[in-house]
């Protein structure tokens, strides 16, 4: 029963898991967590200070009360109950997970910067500054474009910018008011759902570009779409989201600047091409970049992230501001840029994940970051060949860093994406990206990247062919997975039917 | 490379056994003309050695990291307990992305649950999200909301709202036919103004007010509320100072219906402006409107309780430009930073941080109000920040006290206010000892008393 | 089959665990983990520095290569195979295993002390020097001995410490040599296994005391064993290895000294007495103290610790040098005691734990390490309350910091100690000390520290009560215990009798 | 006290369940003569924040750990990697015990296997045990392994044994009945001397010598094993600087019987002298005299591998008094820092690292060699360490490069040889850069040339 009983089973076994209930249920009256200094001014009457109205008067019900090994033991048994990429291979598609080092955790540490106000005058933090510039250079030679604004929090974020600049463009070039009536952003079927919602949060209405059945974008589709004058711009995945380099790039880029629009790229992929080939150089305008996937800043559980915007010098005045500039040998803000789309976000942006970035960029050098797309292709492509008799593979064309499977063999048998990504568990993998892009049904977007070995990639390639021979020979046993986690399939229906979203004190516990 | 397992031996078998001949066979697929034929020019690989020796130069060329300081306006110099980045630093809380699966990410799960959880407690509200960028960006997406709610177009501004807060919303609603009015605050009280009345009227989606604001005045959030709700308008409360929550009352029980938070001051570096993060919360009623990811409670088939994302329709994977917002990435390992804080201080823990912060700044401003040629020019209550009216350019004066005592005496408020040359924003918290406040005092008094140079 | 489904198991449920081979066994030729920079000095041909006979030519055959990925995942995984405080309740006897703040590792990685080299000159090092001598001052207040060194390494290397300055001491009292006709050391039957060997270390034979049918020293035994004028000394635990406090413990001193012996404690319980009572007030001469159980220490897997010896006045001379005093404001090192019994240990012992052992008396304050001791004095008589009507427990004194119970009652039906321990393991416990003190028959010996809260003491009585439950029941559920650790009881016999001590390349591998 | 999860109030309520009134019963049992009838005195309770920064001025008064440094001696500056401390850090590994209970040890068991492997394969012999407290108690514990073996009761140390070493041995063996006996070195090589020869008899239990040696001369280990095997003693080699052995020929091989080594060198910070580890290696025919801990394989029922603690017969909690030393705790988790370091740098990263403070060391002695009034005494190959003479007294020259050039040049040899007045021993590592070596060498020929002040 246990996993280490099954032969198959070679990356995981089964052990002992410390539960732990809500910090709220370990909570005790009087129980502490922390020490001040003593209060060493003298004291005055609280009510001089701040009258009792503008006071809180419940005690702040229901905050935890807690002692310091509480905590500790309350943060270690839950994050136990985490896969992670120090755990082992994660194939989230579109998501990039690599090694996040230790080296570029340390380097966020330091005092300099960690300790450092934003607010400072520019003279008391040069260095800080400097980083920035730096970044800003290397991602502009990265990307071929040469304006870069690092304020963006995360990708959609980095889009949102990417977009407003787009429509800022457009009125400066058009007089303004333009971009009311070029109101059309095209942005293709199998592209994340970001990429429409910053879209819409720009005031643009989307319009869908068909793929092709080979999973490229729909060159007679864009055409068509692209008639009727209304084209504000495009955006674009590259390599798109089914993993294919969309070969056509230059023409699309050309469709689309024909018809006056401009070419934004979404950059979530480019941990296939840094070193090899650069948007700026296919004719895209606009980009943002994932720090937290081809840079490596961690993922964290959810972020933080940071989504530079990368465009040609033509829409480099409407960055957001402040700039980050070098005047001779001083870094300066420049607030100076009338024609700004604005400030996306207070201060400079994640600036803890620039120097994450940064170290990244200097850790690798430029051989190393062209062997780590090198080594994250020939993953991907490791992966796709492996699977290829067991799975269905919808796209001829070779993949790059990231390669689409389907559940379609499978489904006959009644076993689906999900259950297939469910039973991935049992065998000690994170599951792909499943179902995702949409126009795939029942897609499992597999991204290895470099930071795999290929004994795990044969690990794993083991594990979805045993998969596949269980949902021919036993689909109960993948319907019914995962079998081998502390907790089974959760009712996410349920959950959202009547949704409990924080814990509340129970009523009876105090009467009883 | 030492990130990469796979030596270029191994790469070489791997690349013969998928049937290449070599590393750029990979790249076929992309049309030769643009293939970049050179390396990049970005710079060699430093090791570590080097690599820290680097950095390690360049933080040491932020001089304004190792000063005592009384910097606000925003972003807060608190004490962090060590348990936080011990926390935080476990490779299965950093290196774990989105809990897509649940199965195997009950950690992240629970403690974004426990995040919520605390956020509605310390704000008064009955729903929080897993988190939004940063303070700004949160108060954005509040007004976004709000017109969302409210069907209504104009949003109207209290007047100190933090200036970067507003440029953003500016910049987030320029394109979604939002009127952002902003009204003036009081000079006398530094509180909203009178002329908040006259701006409100039947369009008005929502009042957006800060409190303590960014003078660090206490608003009357209560009677905002009650002029709002008679409106037919929503109020948006802003925090930036999130510690002040230990001690005053919360927006919701003031009657707040969305309130947005800087979650910074939690246990979070300043880190030279990020990441933080944003809290957000609002009523029950309004939880099918939060932009951003929930966390609720599930059951598996055997009734044990675990935790997973929900109200997904809400979000642009599913609902793509009809979604509530398109946030995806938040600020996940800085919720959970926070949320070691809160835990860590517990209810005794952030009211005493709090306590400390108002009593530190009484003293302090009772003794800078009574130095010679200056004095405190808003009259309402404070948390921990006020504004301080010098007898001289308060830049030039503050540059001088970095330079000659060591201490970042606070902000210049010319850098958002140009007609207040004199005036800056002085922050006390519980890290700055009386010492240090005493030595500000002393060498402002000194500095202005010799006059400009 | 899950403990999930066992309701009496409430600490852990199962769950997935990786697997991780031996380094060796993930080794690939060609990997790499490490980057130096470039040499940047003229290269000498290596021949010219170091002729071909003195250097290697086994091109350091079976040291692994693999990436710094690779030595991520590896150890992560591992990690996540152990039991650890962090986790829960650590019963273990003797060991006082409580929580290791994250304060004191902050404190010990402090470049200005982690980055000091033991050599430098004084003047260089005043700093670290202030710690020494504070911390000395501190442990001579708290055990009321006035002479300090905390240059042995652990527990057992300041047992020798000390019973080597009581030889030194008799030497120079009844003249050089006497020490070689008084060779007799007393040791009680009940005590660890270091109070004999670090004895013998010491060129003393070891006489044994029994201890009463209560638990105590024998006081008639010890003074027939006094009365041959041989004694050099006692080395007696207190409270004992039975969690009891030597309530004659005034009177012993007296037998002994009077027998021109010595009185040496060992320390490894002070947990139950810090703040409440001290050694010094007792008539003890000398003890070492285990900084890495009392004073928190971390305990790494098996160390590193910290033993430091504690003497009188009138034994300080024979402390080991260099002593570290304060000379007006400054700090030096004194090598000048030409009685001391010379050095221990290389430098000045461990230092790194004694940054821990000075910030952890500092956290707590005079009152906290008072309460410290209370608590954990508190929980250990609440499990002895808890488990009494369960177990028998040999003594009916009221236990101190640890009790022991034994498994007369279980053992009827076939269940011994190392079953219950087993057995606790599934139910999410590490076990306690087993087997030791070695007079009581299935000792099981448990310390719970002041670092457990009430609710987990509960789970743990609970625990204990159902195993005993088992016992009577399903005995064979117990004999087969652990049902859920990744893996079960290892043949520890085998291991012994042909023992594999290290990996070594399979002579196979290569020519397949 | 917010280490102590019991508040106090749980904890009146815990005693009132067991029957008592108040913590004071809890020690009803120690005499009341005996309790302590008052307070320490020891410090008030610190917070965090005043307890770092005390810390913190303590560390500031080290300035010998922020100088470039030619500090070796036994200690050495050696780069560690980022992922140590990471590893070191983790809660399973840190805050486990020894690994009595093998279900829930293996991650510590399989390290510390790993370990005993590494420790083989590096010092070319057959079994390593689970560590010793440092180099120089795991000198001490050889000896008397020696004694045991041979049943003969002299040892005859080389002269160039590091002289804390020599004093931890003369310690440990003075109530064994052990003769420790000292030859000489040869004054013109800074090797062993023809004296040995004499020495040894047919009581000698073992030679023991260190090599690279405490002046980094490099020893001809192949003839001493010779010699001490014909008079059927054992070879005891120790091994301060355990760099070396990625490049210099293994005592193993050179046919050694038991060799230590300290192996701070292998990741672990200098930290004023420890925790460091010591490592301990012999033949397989004297596996069961090995003091301390032995981790080995071992199978369960269902074939899987695991590891436990082994052998364990010969140590103290079985043999008491008998057994093959005292040691209980050792140093765990300095030898996981050591596993992650070498496992990280591989066996690339140990030959490169030695051969770059070979080439940096002989680029040094090279241009100290050549400065005007500085020789270099010894003759003999070296690592990464020689011995150089000032035409001014030593330690007076080298406390004016720190105070003038803020360069810890080295150790002035006087502190344990009186009569090397002008001698100073003189390390280099992988970390200190040509720029630094430079500086070094300028800097003592400024101070020599304007002589003493
Ligand atoms: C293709 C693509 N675009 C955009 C995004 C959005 O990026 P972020 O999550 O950083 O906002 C993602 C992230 O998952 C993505 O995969
Ligand atoms: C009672 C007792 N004495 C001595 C020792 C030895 O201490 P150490 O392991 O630090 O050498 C121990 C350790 O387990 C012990 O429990």
């Amino acid at each position: 029963m246990t996993s280490a009983m099954n032969p198959k089973i070679t990356k995981v076994t089964s052990h002992i898991s410390h539960n732990e209930a809500l910090i709220f249920e370990r909570s005790q009256p009087g129980r502490i967590g922390y020490k001040l200094p003593p209060l060493d001014v003298d004291e005055s009457p609280l009510d001089q200070i701040i009258p009792l109205e503008f006071r809180r008067d419940d005690d702040l019900e229901g905050v935890p009360e807690v002692s310091e090994v509480d905590v500790i033991r309350h943060f270690t048994r839950m994050s136990t109950w985490n896969y992670s990429i120090d755990l082992g291979m994660y194939p989230l598609g579109s998501c990039t997970m690599k090694y996040n080092s230790r080296l570029n955790e340390k380097v966020a540490r330091i005092p300099g910067f960690a300790a450092l106000h934003p607010l400072s005058e520019e003279r008391d933090a040069q260095g800080a500054l400097q980083v920035i510039y730096e970044l800003q250079n290397h991602l502009a030679e990265i990307t071929g474009l040469a304006g870069v604004s690092l304020q963006p929090a995360a990708g959609a974020h980095g889009e949102m910018t990417g977009v407003m600049i787009i429509r800022a463009f457009i009125d400066a070039r058009d007089g303004a008011g333009a971009s009311a009536k070029r109101r059309t952003m095209l942005i293709p079927d199998s592209a994340h759902g970001t990429n429409p919602a910053s879209a819409h949060l720009s005031g643009f209405s989307v319009k869908t570009i068909r793929s092709t059945a080979e999973g490229f974008t729909d060159l007679d589709h864009l055409r068509e779409l692209c008639a009727h004058g209304d084209v504000a711009g495009l955006m674009l995945t590259n390599p798109n989201t089914l993993g294919l380099f969309e070969k056509n790039i230059k023409e699309i880029c050309q469709i689309v600047h024909e018809a006056g629009g401009l070419v934004y790229m979404d950059g979530a992929n480019m941990n296939a091409l840094v070193g090899i080939a650069r948007p700026g150089d296919m004719g895209v305008d606009v980009i943002h970049l994932n720090l937290h996937k081809t840079f490596s800043t961690p993922h964290g559980g959810g972020g933080p992230g940071c989504g530079p915007c990368c465009c040609t010098k033509e829409l480099e005045p409407f960055l957001p501001v402040p700039r980050i500039v070098k005047n001779g040998q001083e870094y300066k803000l420049d607030f100076n840029h009338p024609q700004s789309i604005g400030r996306v976000k207070a201060f400079f942006g994640n600036y803890g994940m620039m120097l994450r970035a940064l170290s990244y960029i200097q850790t690798h050098g430029h051989d190393g970051i062209r062997e780590a797309t090198e080594a994250a292709v020939l993953n991907s492509r490791y992966i796709a060949h492996g699977l290829a008799s067991d799975y269905d593979k919808p796209f001829a064309a070779p993949s790059m860093h990231e390669v689409v499977f389907t559940d379609k063999r499978q489904s006959r048998k009644g076993v689906h994406t999900l259950d297939i990504a469910k039973r991935l568990m049992d065998y000690g993998f994170h599951p792909m990206t499943i179902y995702f892009p949409l126009i795939v049904q029942g897609a499992m977007l597999i991204e290895p990247t470099e930071s795999v070995g290929h004994q795990e990639l044969d690990q794993f390639i083991e594990a979805m062919k045993a998969i596949a021979r269980e949902a021919l020979e036993d689909p109960e046993l993948v319907l019914n997975a995962p079998h081998s986690t502390r907790i089974g399939r959760l009712d996410e229906a349920a959950a959202a039917r009547r949704p409990v979203l924080r814990w509340k004190p129970k009523q009876a516990a105090t009467a009883g | 490379m030492r990130y990469i397992p796979n030596s270029p031996e191994e790469r070489a078998e791997m690349l013969h056994q998928i049937g290449l001949d070599s590393a750029a066979d990979l790249f076929a697929s992309i049309p030769d003309e643009l293939r970049l034929k050179r390396d990049l020019n970005t710079p060699d690989a430093l090791s570590e050695i080097e690599l820290l020796a680097g950095f390690d130069a360049m933080s040491a060329r932020n001089p304004g990291a190792r000063r005592a300081t009384f910097l606000g306006a925003g972003a807060y110099s608190h004490y962090i307990p060590t348990v936080v980045d011990h926390v935080i630093s476990r490779s299965e809380f950093f290196t774990a992305y989105t809990p897509y699966q649940p199965e195997i990410s009950q950690g992240t799960l629970q403690v974004i649950f426990e995040f919520q959880t605390l956020v509605c407690q310390l704000t008064g509200m009955d729903v929080a999200n897993a988190s939004m960028y940063d303070g700004s960006t949160a108060l954005a997406e509040a007004v976004l909301m709000a017109e969302r709610i409210t069907k209504r177009s104009k949003v109207i501004a209290c007047g100190a709202v933090h200036p970067e807060y507003l440029e953003v919303c500016k910049t987030y609603v320029q394109h979604a036919g939002i009127e952002l009015q902003h009204v003036d605050f009081d000079q006398a009280t530094g509180q909203t103004s009178g002329a908040l009345a006259d701006a409100l009227d039947d369009k008005t989606a929502a009042i957006l007010v800060q409190s303590p604001n960014f003078f660090g005045c206490i608003e009357d959030v209560t009677r905002l509320a009650e002029q709002a709700h008679a409106a037919g308008a929503l109020l948006v409360v802003a925090v930036t100072e999130a510690i002040s929550l230990g001690l005053l009352k919360s927006p919701g029980a003031a009657g707040a219906d969305i309130v947005v938070a800087e979650g910074q001051s939690f246990g979070v570096p300043l880190s030279f402006g990020g990441p933080y993060v944003g809290l957000f919360a609002t009523r029950e009623k309004y939880a099918r409107q939060i932009p951003g990811r929930l966390v609720g409670e599930a059951y598996d088939k055997n009734g044990n309780r675990g935790f997973v994302l929900t109200l997904a329709t809400r979000e642009q994977h599913i609902r793509r430009e009809k979604a509530t917002s398109n946030i995806c990435t938040n600020e996940g390992l800085i919720a959970l930073a926070a949320t070691v804080y809160l835990e860590t201080m517990g209810k005794r823990g952030l009211q005493e941080v709090a306590v400390q912060c108002a009593q530190k700044t009484a003293y302090a401003s009772k003794r800078l109000a009574k130095l010679k040629g200056f004095s405190v020019p808003f009259t309402a209550p404070r948390f921990n920040e006020f504004a301080v009216r010098a007898p001289v350019g308060a830049r030039e004066l503050l540059s001088r006290l970095a330079a000659e005592k060591n201490i970042n005496g606070g902000l210049a408020l010319s850098r958002y206010f140009p007609e207040r040359p004199n005036d800056f924003l002085v922050c006390v918290t519980e890290t700055n000892s009386r010492a240090e406040i005493d030595a500000l005092v002393d060498g402002l008094a000194a500095l202005a008393a010799n006059g400009s140079r």
